[in-house]
């Protein structure tokens, strides 16, 4: 099992859920595992085979580079942030 | 004067033989005799040297542009408009680290139907000579209709001021959009417990305003970009980049050609600090060469620099924050409104994501407006967002120390975020350096010293970003003497050839002058992100350090073959001696990195090492950093006595150029904490678009700069490594801010904390 | 708005030279694109970054701020006339063992303006360093290291 | 740049020909700090430089035997504060040059350039005017004297006609017993253009009263200020915070500055009270 934090302005929705549960082994089995509960949400967090628009994922604080494929490990927590860059 | 503490406080670099040692840079002999090259050295036969027309309005519509007179002097081969563009589709390119609409990256690179900012490119000359090509720009008529300007963030926000683009709406993060066009792009929202109950617990509540200007990355060398559109249809790029890959993946869809026909040649690059990843040239140059058959160089003067290339945003931020007489801070509510420049972008989600992190703050709610105004489009500058965000916070919480009686180190170590701890955003932390930057400061000479004199204060502020991974490659072969070339495609802005080729070096067990990094153009290396996110060093490195792996691996193989024995009974020491079985007369086998290289060729060829790395874990990146200052009460100028940075540098590589990181990120936060700012007047005319009145620091500005370096090694890289090149921005004006209410007792509200902003809030405060 | 040529007879870096250039031409723009030393660096175009410092006989000068024309008879000396081969000078090897370059486009300038500052006065203090090199920006160093490999090249001790 | 051509004089005369020739686009090229990046960003119309630094009248430096000095108008600053009598002598020369602009335009630059782009902020022109230079003038109808602080008319223009231009600077001796001091307000510590700018001569009598003085503001009016109502403060009476406060209300009450991104009025007015009282101290005692 695995957390997924979500953030304030996202709560719209998952119905104002603040963290959610869900089972997979990398990001996109999480989503999919996400979607009968909270459609959305898994909508919004994938655009393609890209994740969604303007956002990025982070596992367990770690804001991840590869897409939907990575691999998510078990009892972690995944962050939905906006889309970071540096200098 | 302070001097430098030159050595690592930790012990744990002692564990290596190369890793915490200081070379001599492999690139340094070219970069002090002038031999190396940078963009705007290039000069390639049959030349053309370009110029561009920009626009005298902040905001117009263009009705016309006659360019035939300008194509009718001699010497003048080609003009281009937008026109000359194929239509760009409505799609996201990837510009770096993130993506961007590929129609207002092409608007942003030459102007469709209207003009957004003073300087906003409109058309572009290229002719036998930069002086002719400069002519030809007055003999392009264009005619336009002005339009009102919008040049604050917050009359920008409100519902009826003039709309720089009719289609954009507000988009919430959920996706949802505003019914009504609007000049605020998105809206975000973190909260994290209840916040008025944290208010409620509050012994003392401070509410404070800030506004910060737009100010500029600065480096000192121009823009530029060379292209050549060979008659095969491929195109040459050189420039002055961050990023190689992405000038390619943002030239390529622009002109409507695969990556595949666009070869990026990164030149030696003048300083970046976030300003050089967007294309502002290189496509205007290509379609140039497309045009006349011949290579093309566009070079931007520093007017250009400053009037249409990507600055920092200006802001207007609100921070409240309440603590319990004890110091625990019960509460904090962030309102972040950003300036994105002509479209959006502004680096206000990670300004909101960083505002509080250093504190376990229970009760927090963050806002943040990204707001399209009529300046240039913001680019990153170095940790962009967090300066004007921790500004704000950093300030708030020195104002409730004073007010608590607390030491603004106790109250921050107090509050101070731990690993487990998870911010507003819901990322949570790992392994940081938090707190020991903070205990470091504190037992700091500086820290300890009394600080005497009129008119003095101290001030301190912590700092925080995030970093990030992402993509590096790395290749390596393996020559006959034993020396290794790199191949890299990380553009070295400041040494990063020297710390990625010494963890080759470090993984290898030779020496990094035995190691030879070369930068190379993107058919010659894998794909390579921006060299940005104080991400080099740690992705690098790690390619590198992969790199090297394989290196070893092959080099056990091979010996296995020679002794005819199984590879898995040999092993490559970090000694760098590779290790077989006895032989039959029961000697012991081995060879030495050299003695093994010398062999290659003859034993079944030469050995390759290749990596190909996508790292997240990049470690959060933590600072320290205490000022003095002097007020001269009479002028408001402010001098900086004496200046402490400390930072987590996880692993320092190279110290000395970890060290250079942070003293340059002090020069540039003091910059903007004391002078540098974007001067508008009311019709949006830039007014101080020269280096002589954008005041960067000077020599004579600055004392030395004492850095100590901090090492938790970050658990998520071979060898612990967390960028250092950003955060050092973060801390300056907030601690700069400080001083100044503990020399004056005037606590600022804006910046930069001018000479002028200081009388205006002093002797010539009339309220 | 016609463009003529000049012709210009100098000494660069101990060798004489004839040179074409634009009549329009400042001495930055007749190094880099007429002669092909690209040494001096422009980062401003108007006096105020010092990328572009040069000698010209016995002074430093910011060579964006001389025409061409203003050269005849004149002896220039740029970075690329520091070193002997590969003999670096001393405060060559210093910027180098300093670390007193990061992106390294100001770095000539800076070698320029302070090897004519070491010149008339061998044994500098940090403040005179300081106001002499005032006029050379530095983005990227915060200018520690710059100041130091100047003291180390004067001889002076740094720690 | 535009397309200017490029001429060397040998003489005053062979000057003033190719000035006249030229007519309104020709200018003379003294050190160029100002007029070849007003050329390259034509922001003034130049077609033709006339290089007066090989006259060697215009680059020199003259002492009289009575104590006085002509600097000859092209002279770099560099020379000027190099040169042991004039930093003894006249102190507040040294002040001026040694601050415009950085060492690299030192090399350059010149006084009579600084007078002649007749800058409001002009570092140059108070400590000309309270040392009551006067400025040789060579033209068409020969030679003429100005008195430097008549010699500015508005931002950018001055008393110049087509053909003349500026040979020397010259300076009466300072008297026994006199002091002078410039000042500058800038928001870093080099590299900058006055905010506001003062001067300061003062002559003190044996008894430590004013006997004489002289004060000028820059940056604060369209031209360099003479302002002798701060002078008249000082004057007959020993130096008092009361005069000094006097001579420095004098200054803000002359200053009729404009707002700009360098500074605003308020701003400069105020600092020309505050480097009027800095220069008259510093000029006290210096006199002393």
């Amino acid at each position: 099992m695995v957390t997924v934090l979500v953030p304030q302005s996202l709560r719209t929705l998952t119905d104002g859920e603040a963290v959610l549960t869900a089972e997979g082994h990398n990001l996109r089995a999480v989503i999919r595992d996400l979607a009968p509960r909270y459609p959305e949400l898994a909508e919004r967090l994938v655009n393609g085979d890209r994740i969604g628009r303007g956002l990025s994922l982070a596992i367990n604080g770690d804001v991840v580079s590869t897409g939907l494929i990575t691999k998510v490990p078990e009892g972690a927590e995944i962050s939905i942030v906006p889309q970071i860059s540096g200098g | 004067m302070v001097t430098a503490q030159s050595q690592p406080q930790s012990k744990e670099t002692e564990q290596y033989n190369v890793i915490g040692t200081r070379p001599i840079r492999h690139d340094g002999v070219d970069k002090v005799t002038g031999a190396a090259q940078y963009g705007a050295d290039l000069n390639l036969p049959g030349m053309l040297a370009g110029r561009v027309l920009r626009s005298p309005h902040a905001h117009a519509r263009i009705v016309s542009i006659d360019t035939s007179k300008a194509e009718a002097l001699d010497g003048v081969k080609a003009v281009i408009t937008n026109a000359d563009f194929p239509r760009a589709a409505d799609a996201e390119i990837d510009t770096g680290e993130g993506t961007a609409n590929l129609r207002w990256v092409l608007d942003n690179v030459i102007a469709s139907d209207k003009v957004l900012y003073k300087g906003h490119a409109i058309a572009a000359v290229a002719a036998t000579d930069h002086h002719i090509a400069e002519d030809a720009l007055e003999l392009i008529e264009v005619e336009y209709e002005v339009l009102s300007p919008v040049l604050d963030v917050r009359d920008a926000m409100v519902d009826g001021s003039p709309l720089l683009h009719d289609s954009l709406h507000t988009r919430e993060l959920d996706g949802s959009t505003s019914d009504n066009a609007s000049n605020t792009a998105s809206h975000l929202q973190f909260t994290k417990g209840d916040i008025e109950e944290g208010f409620a617990e509050a012994d003392v509540v401070i509410e404070r305003e800030f506004e910060t200007s737009m100010a500029h990355q600065g480096y000192i060398e121009p823009h530029n970009g060379t292209a050549y559109w060979r008659a095969d249809g491929t195109l040459d790029v050189w420039t002055s980049t961050q990023g190689a890959f992405v000038v390619r993946d943002s030239v390529a869809p622009l002109l409507q050609l695969s990556p595949s026909q666009v070869k990026v040649t990164p030149m030696e690059i003048g300083g970046g600090f976030g300003g050089k990843i967007p294309v502002y040239l290189e496509p205007l140059a290509a379609l140039l060469s497309q045009k006349t058959g011949r290579p093309v160089k566009l070079t931007m003067n520093r007017e250009e620099v400053l009037l249409a290339t990507g600055p920092t945003s200006g802001t207007y931020m609100r921070v409240r924050m309440g603590a319990k007489n004890d110091g625990t801070i019960t509460a904090g509510e962030v309102h972040l409104a950003f300036e994105a420049g002509a479209y959006p972008g502004s680096p206000v989600g990670a300004g909101a994501m960083c505002s509080l992190a250093p504190y376990d703050i229970p009760n927090q709610k963050i806002d943040g407006y990204d707001v399209v105004v009529n300046k240039p489009k913001t680019a990153a500058y170095r940790a962009p967002g967090a300066p004007q965000a921790e500004f704000a916070t950093e300030s708030v919480l020195n104002e409730l120390a004073e007010q608590l009686g607390h030491d603004p180190l106790e109250m921050r170590l107090k509050n101070a975020s731990v690993e487990g701890n998870t911010t507003a955003a819901g990322m949570p932390f790992g392994v940081i350096g938090n707190v020991e930057c903070m205990t470091a400061a504190q037992e700091s000479p500086h820290w300890q010293s009394e600080l005497e004199g009129p008119n003095r204060g101290r001030g301190v502020a912590q700092g925080f970003w995030f970093n990030i991974g992402f993509e590096s490659s790395a290749y390596a072969q393996v020559n006959g003497d034993g020396t290794v070339p790199l191949v890299l495609g990380s553009t070295d802005i400041g040494g990063t050839r020297a710390s990625i080729a010494m963890q080759l070096a470090e993984t290898l067990g030779i020496s990094s002058d035995d190691v030879h990094p070369h930068v190379v153009d993107t058919n010659s290396v894998g794909y390579t992100q921006v060299t940005g996110g104080s991400r080099t060093t740690f992705a690098g490195g790690w390619a590198a350090y992969e790199c090297a792996m394989d290196i070893r691996k092959q080099m056990e193989q091979r010996a296995a073959q020679i002794w005819e024995c199984d590879a898995d009974d040999v092993a490559y020491g970090d000694d760098a001696i590779v290790r077989g079985p006895a032989d039959e007369d029961g000697n012991e086998r081995q060879f030495s990195f050299k003695e093994l290289a010398g062999q290659l060729a003859t034993s079944g060829g030469h050995i390759v090492g290749r990596a190909d790395v996508n790292k997240t874990s990049s470690g959060p990146a933590f600072a320290t950093h205490i000022v003095d200052v002097e007020v001269d009460p009479d002028t408001g100028k402010v001098d900086i006595l004496r200046y402490t940075a400390v930072q987590d540098a996880g692993t320092a590589i190279h110290p000395a150029y970890v060290e250079g990181q942070m003293q340059g990120g002090v020069a540039q936060g003091v910059g903007m904490a004391l002078n540098e700012e974007y001067f508008y007047d009311d019709s949006g005319d830039l007014k101080n678009a020269s280096l002589l009145d954008y005041r960067m620091p000077t020599a004579l500005d600055l004392p030395m700069i004492e850095p100590i370096i901090v090492e938790v090694p970050n658990p998520g890289h071979p060898y612990g490594v967390r960028g250092v090149g950003e955060v050092p921005i973060v801390p300056p004006a907030p601690a700069v801010r400080a001083a100044i209410a503990n020399a004056i007792g005037v606590h600022m509200t804006e910046l930069p904390m001018s000479p002028r902003a200081i009388l205006d809030a002093t002797v010539l405060d009339e309220s | 708005m016609a463009t003529e040529h000049i012709v210009v007879n100098c000494t660069i870096n101990g060798e004489s030279q004839t040179f074409l250039a634009n009549e329009r031409d400042s001495l930055l723009e007749a190094l880099r694109d007429r002669i092909g030393l690209t040494g001096a660096k422009e980062g401003c175009n108007n006096g105020n970054c010092g990328a572009c410092c040069v000698n010209m006989d016995g002074r430093i000068v910011n060579s964006c701020l001389v025409m061409a024309g203003e050269c005849e008879g004149s002896e220039i000396r740029t970075v690329e006339g520091l070193a002997m081969g590969d003999q670096l000078t001393p405060l060559q090897n210093a910027f180098l063992e300093q670390a007193a370059l990061q992106c390294g486009i100001c770095t000539p300038g800076f070698l320029v303006a302070a090897e004519a500052l070491l010149e008339q006065n061998p044994d500098p203090s940090e403040h005179e360093i300081r106001y002499w090199l005032a006029g050379n920006l530095c983005r990227c160093t915060g200018y520690d290291k710059i100041i130091k490999a100047v003291q180390q090249a004067a001889g002076q001790s740094v720690v | 740049m535009q397309a200017v051509k490029y001429a060397r004089a040998e003489s005053v005369a062979e000057a003033v020909r190719l000035l006249q020739e030229g007519g309104d686009g020709a200018r003379p090229l003294a050190g160029g700090t100002d007029v070849i990046v007003q050329a390259r960003e034509r922001t003034r119309d130049i077609d033709l430089f006339v290089d007066i630094k090989h006259i060697p009248e215009v680059v020199d430096i003259r002492h009289g035997a009575d104590g006085s000095l002509t600097i000859g108008a092209a002279t770099p600053c560099y020379q000027i504060y190099g040169d042991a009598t004039i930093a003894e002598r006249f102190p507040i020369l040294v002040d001026s040059t040694s601050l415009i602009g950085g060492t690299a335009i030192q090399g350059r630059a010149s006084l009579g350039g600084n007078l002649c782009n007749s800058s409001p902020a002009a570092d140059g022109i108070p400590s000309l005017i309270v040392l009551e230079a006067q400025v040789e003038i060579a033209g068409p109808n020969g030679r003429r004297t100005v008195a430097v602080e008549d010699f500015c008319t508005a931002p950018g223009r001055n008393v110049l006609g087509s053909g003349e231009f500026v040979v020397s600077l010259s300076f009466p001796a300072p008297a026994a017993g006199s002091g002078a001091r410039f000042l500058r307000f800038i928001p870093r510590n080099e590299m900058d253009i006055a905010v506001t700018n003062a001067a300061t001569q003062i002559r003190l009598n044996g008894d430590g009263s004013v006997a004489w003085a002289r004060v000028a503001i820059g940056a604060v009016a369209p031209t360099p200020l003479l302002v002798s109502e701060a002078a008249d403060a000082l004057v007959g009476q020993p130096l008092s915070e009361d005069s000094i406060a006097a001579a420095a209300s004098a200054s803000r009450a002359a200053a009729n500055p404009i707002d700009d991104m360098r500074g605003s009025v308020r701003q400069r007015v105020h600092l020309a009270g505050v480097l009027t009282e800095r220069t008259i101290r510093h000029a006290a005692e210096r006199a002393a």
